[in-house]
């Protein structure tokens, strides 16, 4: 395909939203990634060449996705996508990228089939399963409880996705299901839903959501004297910043823990930090490794062409903010640890590491 | 035992109906605002989602940047807003005032995409979170539990309504807005200055609906740009549901469509409660197809 | 036919297909590369949408707000169908699939419209348009909940039929159809209750079953429109279908003149091509958007065309006049 | 012979009887006019036997078959049609455009055939245009064909109402103030059209006029209503002559 | 008392009227007449400040009227009842009238006045309480009129008011209109009723779309044989 760009840039692409609903998903990747571009660039960039994100607007939507890539591609001329985001919008250009052969690593989207049957396409998250799979067992064994409680967003295969697997893993580990209750995309109003939880009095609630969504919840659930522990995945990376109170004590699955001793991880936070002037999220991370990985790819390649970039990127191994990214044969992380981390005093502490096997 | 299990049964049901009332009275304050722009210029004002939402990011503000006492805060707030929903009608909506009625609406709809996306330039699209303005403690009745902030809400919505309903009947300015919204021309005849009192309903409507962005971002405690979307449809729907242009319609709309919500969640389904509410209305409407309280005029031919 | 229809027909069938050959060659030479084509095709099913809507919204005057419902009917019911058939191995060519299931999304589409048109027509101006928003809803409430087609997480694995020369011919037969609809005694019935009901049934108008036609034959269309993004996109999700989409739709109706069809072209045009030549303004994107939809309203309230249509024949006459009259006025100095 | 009669209907709204066990008879042919003052019910009695409203008792016969309960279209079918009051046109629509809508019935092809532009739709519909130019032309109204509804001439748009309610072939003809906002001249020539088309089209014509000039000067038998119940009927010269009607309506 | 000179009204490009001048003095009842078109509704509803006009000045009372802002004429004086009553179709009767006294302040006699204007028109007081939008086409006429009257105008500007009333109430709405000429308000009438509005008008003016084409005494304009010919049937 297209080789990239004028001699002295190289130019990726990034897909996101950044509009609308789900802006904070696309925005926080996009400055992960942005400040990995910024890095690589200052310390010379890939053979001396800068590299450029040219990032697009989806508003989560999958025509405007489609659009987006097809001009990275043709008007932009970019070598590989970090992208896209959300998986409804990776899933919507998959086709079109596998025909392309374009080198594409998704930060973010979690579901299964983005990777299927799609050699050119990478992720750099854990699956649904894998991180639902992981928090079963923590909640089962480490906190050893008996009854669990869900609480799930329906139109969001995320939340879906890992509440599917933990409910399975859960009851494989011989606890129960109290009771699962769910919530529309949109809502914020969560006291009819937390009410009945409260009623079923479980040992923990598993509420797998984004921050924004995740925050409320818990802050609702205090208000309402909800004594069960609540454990959640990924998303409530940053929950530590502004509902500090309120998850106080609860758990979640991360891909990394901010006090990790790590120098990897501090200086993303720092970084971050001095850059946007807030905590990074779970996207930023990503983003911020996807763009690590693929540089790095590219550079190994020693070209921009396609399929040297696919190549390389499947002798990735990346030590990145979350962990050490390789990929299997599908292009998913391979082994990647899960990080179970406690909320403790406005901070995220490390608790645990759990490898799913 | 099985008296417990009652008691339990009712205890719940009246934590879930508290729940809704909550819900139902901010409807009902942002369905006024609808409701009174729609009676006077026949217009669905999209972007009042948006002045909600700007309510609330002002209200943020003065509490977090100025720490300023609640009362401040709503007032300013809702001033500010008053202000700002005053001059969008007269640069986006006024120029069409004679236009067909659609053009005005895709006006509207224009400038409730300009808002949400001002702000998310502005504002960035992580949500802020609202402090608790509102003192905060829980009082028990029995099993059921209330929160203060939870009566202000209810409280406050209450308030404003009966004192705009107080208003809009009993005094001049309100009967010059029920003239005005039935016929322009007429009302100029009266002696009425027509545009003066449609800026005075685009100022107490953008203030009311203020208001009900602040309180609703303080029971969910989040203020974003497109936070106005979800319960700017929803007031819409109360407002028709109750017969659009009718105040205390408005009100009764957005305590029912609260209450609908809370109950398909608690009862029936929260993946289908949306679909449920709308299915409602759907049906009301069959049967009312002007609304609850909407008067079945026939044109008289 | 006259004389001056004939013509009228004549030079927009050679204006077609005189668009369409320019558009073989550009695709052909790679002028136009595929980011161009995408959008070409999309602007094309964007077409379609707005024709169909303009059915009840232009025609008949009514509010209809949920028309992106009717579209994901007509999407998930032809993907469904090619999927099937496809699977069953039936030997046939991807045109003929291409069509069946257009068809197929086209009639059930087009019973939802029935079905929901019948009781609600009833209702009048805000209060139907909020109907139709409700039932929309539903509807996408309905697909993502329902799992055999994917649920929230979409239908996957449609195969990709659409490509720009089957699009643009299907558009054009639907832009004859609903032309020729607006000019027959139902078209004029539907037009009527536009203009007054009350009139319109005193004329001996059955307005009930008019309205009714007018609403299942833009569910149809639309539908039809469906089944093609469907096979364009070859991906569907409920989330696309959603209140934004059909006031997108909405929008694209009045900007170009209710009842009016190149109104309607045109303006679908415009705004799926313009966002996309604002991408470079990234966050400002919707900003600018926003913008020019509100002054092109204040400046332009009748939208483009007003309720007229475009007519290339009167066109290329007052060319043809200005021409001569510029000529008279040049033979005359020359004199 | 009857073509249209109405026995004992009343309408009532809430708890105003606009119309109060009213009686009518029309025979075929004839030219009737009904009067009373304002608020009489006399559009209302229009708007039963047209089906707008649905009579709260009482029967109504059109051509020997009930049209209780029937939809307006079903009685234009029926044979009786309408004007209005208060000018109802399709604005925006042309003169001859009006007209043909409601010749809708008379115009033979299906959706289909007029959507792919078949024969019988060219026919049909230049077999269409000839006919409702011709209905144009007995009212002097050929030069307005093209013009839009709304920017005809105010007596124009009255006289387009009557054409349009003549498209449909009706049995019976009712005119609700037909000269309202019209000059005398206007009133005058009013006068000899509708004369004229009672016999060209041997149709029975119901009007409801305040202009006494045209009432006395064409009606062969006028009814009186007031609060809802004949006061009077009879010959023009009956009518002119009657006390009650004097008192209650025509003044001194 | 009010004085209208080279006015020139636009709808557009609708030249409408075109270079009017007439006055109306004090006490007088002043009548319009003119076929459908001619451009009388035009010409009040500029002087009552709903159509601003493109040239040409109208003062009253020695004030120039272009610079009053609309709602202010009422305020003035001036009560207008338009074309096609415009009454406030979704309120009732009573609260009709009350918008009629919106600019007074007198508590007492606005409760006075109502009780007047009941005595001309009994029906309403009938129909106290009906939605205004369901009366009969002339009782509707007759609330436009007792609207008008409630802001206690020294000059009344009337459109029509005879249209599509039974002859018996024809009669009273003129006597009406002498009556309230008599208690001291001035009146401008518009009619298609020709012969009725110079019987009981001091003045008249003569339109045809958008010029003056004659005006006089009310008198000689009866018996004139070409206003004869062209407004009173020949
Ligand atoms: N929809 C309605 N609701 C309530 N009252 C009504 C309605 N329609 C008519 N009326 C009342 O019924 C009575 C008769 O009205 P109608 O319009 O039939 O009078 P009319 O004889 O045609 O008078 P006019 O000559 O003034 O037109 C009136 O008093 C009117 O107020
Ligand atoms: N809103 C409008 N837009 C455009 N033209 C108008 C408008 N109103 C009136 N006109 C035109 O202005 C001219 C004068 O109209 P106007 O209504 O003043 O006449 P009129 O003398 O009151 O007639 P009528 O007896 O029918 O009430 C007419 O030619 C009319 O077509
Ligand atoms: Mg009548
Ligand atoms: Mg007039």
């Amino acid at each position: 395909s297209t080789s990239g760009g004028s001699a002295d840039v190289v130019k990726l692409g990034f897909i996101g939203p950044m509009t609308g609903d789900a802006a904070i998903y696309g925005s926080s990747a996009e400055e992960g990634a942005q400040l990995a571009v910024a890095e690589i660039n200052a310390a010379g960039g890939i053979d001396g060449k800068n590299i450029e994100l040219v990032a697009y607007d989806s508003k989560a939507d999958q025509t405007e996705a489609i659009n987006a890539y097809n001009r990275l591609r043709d008007q932009d001329g970019v070598v590989a996508v970090i992208g896209g985001t959300l998986s409804g919008e990776t899933l919507a250009m998959k086709d079109i990228m596998v025909q392309d052969n374009m080198p594409v690593l998704s930060p973010t989207a979690t579901a299964v089939e983005v990777t299927q049957d799609a050699p050119n396409v990478f992720r750099a998250c854990f699956l649904d399963d894998y991180q639902g799979q992981a928090a079963a067992n923590f909640a089962a064994t480490t906190l050893g409880a008996k009854t669990a409680a869900l609480l799930i967003g329906t139109g969001n295969p995320y939340s879906e996705g890992v509440s599917e697997a933990f409910k399975a893993a859960f009851t494989a580990k011989g606890g129960t299901i109290a009771g699962s209750e769910s919530y529309g995309t949109a809502d914020k109003d969560f006291s009819a839903q937390l009410t009945k939880i409260k009623e079923m009095n479980p040992d923990v609630v598993f509420v797998p959501d984004y921050v924004q969504t995740v925050g409320p919840i818990l802050q609702k659930a205090k208000e309402m004297g909800i004594t069960a522990k609540f454990v959640g995945a990924d998303g409530w990376d940053g929950v530590q910043e502004e509902y500090a109170d309120a998850a106080q004590g609860n758990y979640f699955t991360n891909h990394y823990a901010a006090d990790s001793p790590s120098e990897t991880v501090q200086n993303f936070i720092t970084a971050y930090k001095a850059e946007y002037d807030k905590v990074p999220n779970s996207f930023a991370a990503l983003g911020y490794d996807a763009v690590y990985a693929m540089v790095e790819a590219i550079t190994a390649a020693g070209s921009t062409e396609s399929a040297d970039i696919i190549t390389a990127l499947k002798a990735t191994d990346h030590p990145g903010v979350t962990g050490t990214l390789k990929f299997d044969e599908e292009g998913n992380p391979k082994d990647k640890e899960v990080t179970i981390i406690k909320i403790d005093g406005g901070q995220l502490k490390y608790d645990s590491t759990v490898v799913n096997k | 035992m099985l008296f417990y299990k009652g008691g339990y049964i009712v205890n719940l049901f009246l934590q879930q109906l508290i729940n809704g009332l909550n819900v139902g009275s901010i409807y009902a304050l942002i369905a006024i605002g609808y409701t009174m722009v729609y009676g006077i210029i026949k217009l669905i004002n999209f972007a009042h989602g948006e002045i909600m939402m700007f309510g609330a990011y002002f209200a943020f503000i003065a509490a977090t940047s100025f720490h300023l006492p609640v009362w401040a805060v709503l007032l300013s707030s809702m001033i500010i807003m008053a202000i700002i929903g005053v001059a969008i009608e007269f640069i986006a909506y006024r120029p069409l005032r004679n236009a067909p009625r659609l053009s005005a609406l895709i006006t509207a709809i224009g400038v409730s995409l300009f808002l949400q996306n001002l702000a998310l330039i502005i504002f960035k699209p992580d949500p802020k979170v609202m402090p608790k303005i509102f003192p905060e403690t829980i009082y028990k009745l029995g099993e059921i539990e209330i929160s203060s902030t939870t009566l202000i809400t209810i409280g406050l919505s209450l308030f404003f309504m009966v004192l705009l309903d107080l208003y809009i009947r009993k005094t001049k300015q309100g009967r010059a807005m029920r003239a005005v919204s039935e016929d322009k021309d007429a009302a100029i005849l009266m002696g009425i200055n027509v545009n003066r009192t449609i800026s005075l309903t685009f100022a107490v409507g953008s203030a009311l609906g203020a208001l009900g962005g602040v309180l609703y971002s303080v029971a969910y405690i989040q203020v974003y740009p497109t936070m106005g979307v979800m319960p700017g449809l929803k007031a819409f729907i109360a407002a028709v549901l109750g017969g659009i242009g009718i105040i205390p319609g408005a009100m009764l709309g957005g305590f029912i469509i609260g209450m609908v919500e809370t109950m398909t969640k608690a009862y029936l389904s929260t993946t289908w409660a949306d679909a449920i509410v709308f299915a409602i209305l759907i049906i009301v409407l069959l049967f009312k197809p002007t609304g609850i309280l909407g008067k079945n005029t026939r044109e008289k031919v | 036919m006259d004389h001056n229809k004939k013509k009228a027909y004549l030079v927009n069938t050679i204006a077609v297909v005189v668009l369409y050959l320019v558009f073989f060659v550009l695709i052909q030479t790679k002028t136009m590369n595929n980011y161009f084509v995408g959008i070409a095709i999309m602007t094309c099913i964007m077409i379609i949408m707005a024709m169909s809507l303009n059915i009840v919204a232009g025609f008949l005057g009514e509010m209809a707000l949920g028309h992106a419902g009717f579209m994901a009917i007509g999407a998930y019911a032809s993907a469904s169908f090619s999927m099937a058939l496809i699977d069953s191995g039936l030997p046939l060519p991807h045109l003929v699939i291409l069509i069946l299931a257009m068809i197929v999304g086209g009639i059930v589409a087009g019973v939802f419209g029935f079905l929901i048109g019948t009781p609600t027509l009833r209702l009048r101006g805000d209060y139907l348009g909020i109907v139709t928003i409700g039932f929309s809803e539903i509807i996408r409430i309905f697909f993502i909940n329902f799992g055999p087609t994917g649920g929230a997480a979409g239908l996957k694995g449609i195969t990709r039929l659409v490509n720009f020369h089957n699009v643009y011919w299907v558009t054009i037969v639907i832009a004859f159809l609903i032309f020729t609809l607006g000019r027959s005694k139902q078209g004029r019935a539907i037009i009527s209750i536009r203009e007054d009901e009350i009139a319109s049934e005193a004329a001996g108008i059955p307005t009930t079953r008019y309205k009714v036609l007018a609403f299942s034959l833009a569910a149809f269309f639309a539908g039809v429109g469906g089944a093609l993004y469907a096979h364009y996109q070859s991906f569907l999700e409920p989330s696309k279908f959603g209140f934004m989409f059909s006031i997108e739709m909405f929008v694209i109706v009045v900007l170009g003149g209710l009842g009016s069809l190149t109104g309607s072209i045109i303006s679908a045009i415009v705004l799926t091509v313009l966002p996309e030549m604002l991408r470079s303004f990234a966050e400002y994107r919707l900003l600018v958007y926003s913008l020019v939809l509100i002054i092109m309203m204040i400046f332009r309230p009748q939208g483009i065309f007003g309720r007229s249509e475009f007519s290339l024949t009167a066109f290329i006459e007052s060319l043809i006049q200005r021409k001569n009259i510029k000529n008279s006025i040049g033979g005359g100095e020359a004199s | 012979m009857t073509v249209l009669s109405a026995k004992n209907i009343t309408m009532q709204f809430g708890g105003l009887t606009a119309v109060d066990q009213f009686n009518l008879e029309l025979s075929a042919n004839e030219l009737v006019g009904l009067i009373g003052p304002n608020g009489a019910g006399k559009t209302t009695i229009f708007n039963m036997l047209t089906g707008v409203y649905v009579p709260t008792v009482g029967e109504i016969v059109l051509n020997d078959q009930s049209i209780i309960k029937k939809t307006p279209h079903e009685i234009v079918k029926l044979g009786a049609s309408r004007t209005f009051q208060n000018i109802r046109l399709f604005k925006d629509l042309t003169a001859v455009e009006n007209v043909k809508i409601a010749y809708h019935n008379f115009i033979d092809y299906n959706m289909i055939q007029g959507m792919f532009r078949t024969k019988k739709f060219w026919d049909e519909e230049k077999k269409a245009q000839e006919e409702c130019m011709k209905l144009l032309d007995i009212f002097d109204m050929g030069e307005y064909a093209d013009t839009l509804a709304k920017n005809l001439p105010y007596g124009q748009q009255r006289k387009l109402e009557i054409a349009r309610a003549l498209a449909s072939d009706p049995k019976v003809l009712m005119l609700d103030e037909p000269a309202a906002g019209m000059n005398p001249n206007e009133t005058a020539e009013l006068m000899e059209t509708i004369h004229f088309i009672r016999n060209k089209f041997d149709i029975t014509v119901l009007l409801i006029e305040h202009d006494m000039k045209l009432v006395m000067g064409i009606c062969e038998r006028i009814i009186v209503v007031d609060y809802g119940k004949t006061i009077a009927e009879g010959t023009p010269d009956e009518i002119k002559n009657n006390p009650d009607v004097i008192r209650a309506y025509l003044g001194d | 008392m009010l004085k209208v000179k080279d006015l020139n009204v636009h709808y557009g490009k609708i030249h409408a009227i075109k270079g009017i001048s007439f006055e109306v003095n004090e006490g007088e009842i002043v009548t319009l007449i003119g076929a459908n078109g001619a451009g009388k509704t035009t010409i009040l509803q500029t002087i009552s400040g709903l159509l601003k006009p493109s040239e040409g000045m109208i003062s009253f009372e020695g004030e120039n009227l272009n610079k009053v802002p609309a709602h202010q004429i009422p305020v003035m004086g001036i009560a207008h009842v338009p074309e096609g009553r415009r009454i406030f179709a979704e309120m009732t009767v009573f609260e009709n009238l009350q918008m009629g006294a919106y600019i007074r302040k007198d508590k007492d006699q606005i409760q006075e006045d109502m009780e007047k204007i009941f005595l001309n028109f009994p029906r309403l007081k009938e129909r106290i309480k009906q939605i205004a939008g369901t009366l009969s086409g002339g009782e509707q006429q007759m609330l436009a009129m007792g609207r008008a009257l409630m802001t206690r105008p020294k000059l009344i500007l009337l459109d029509e008011p005879s249209m599509g009333l039974a002859p018996l109430l024809v009669d009273e709405i003129f006597n009406m209109i002498q009556t309230v000429n008599d208690a001291g308000t001035t009146v401008l009438l518009v009619e298609q009723n020709a012969n009725k509005a110079l019987h009981i008008a001091n003045r008249a003016y003569v339109l045809e779309t958008g010029y003056i084409k004659l005006s006089g005494n009310a008198r000689d304009l009866l018996v004139n044989p070409e206003v004869q010919q062209a407004y009173l049937g020949g």
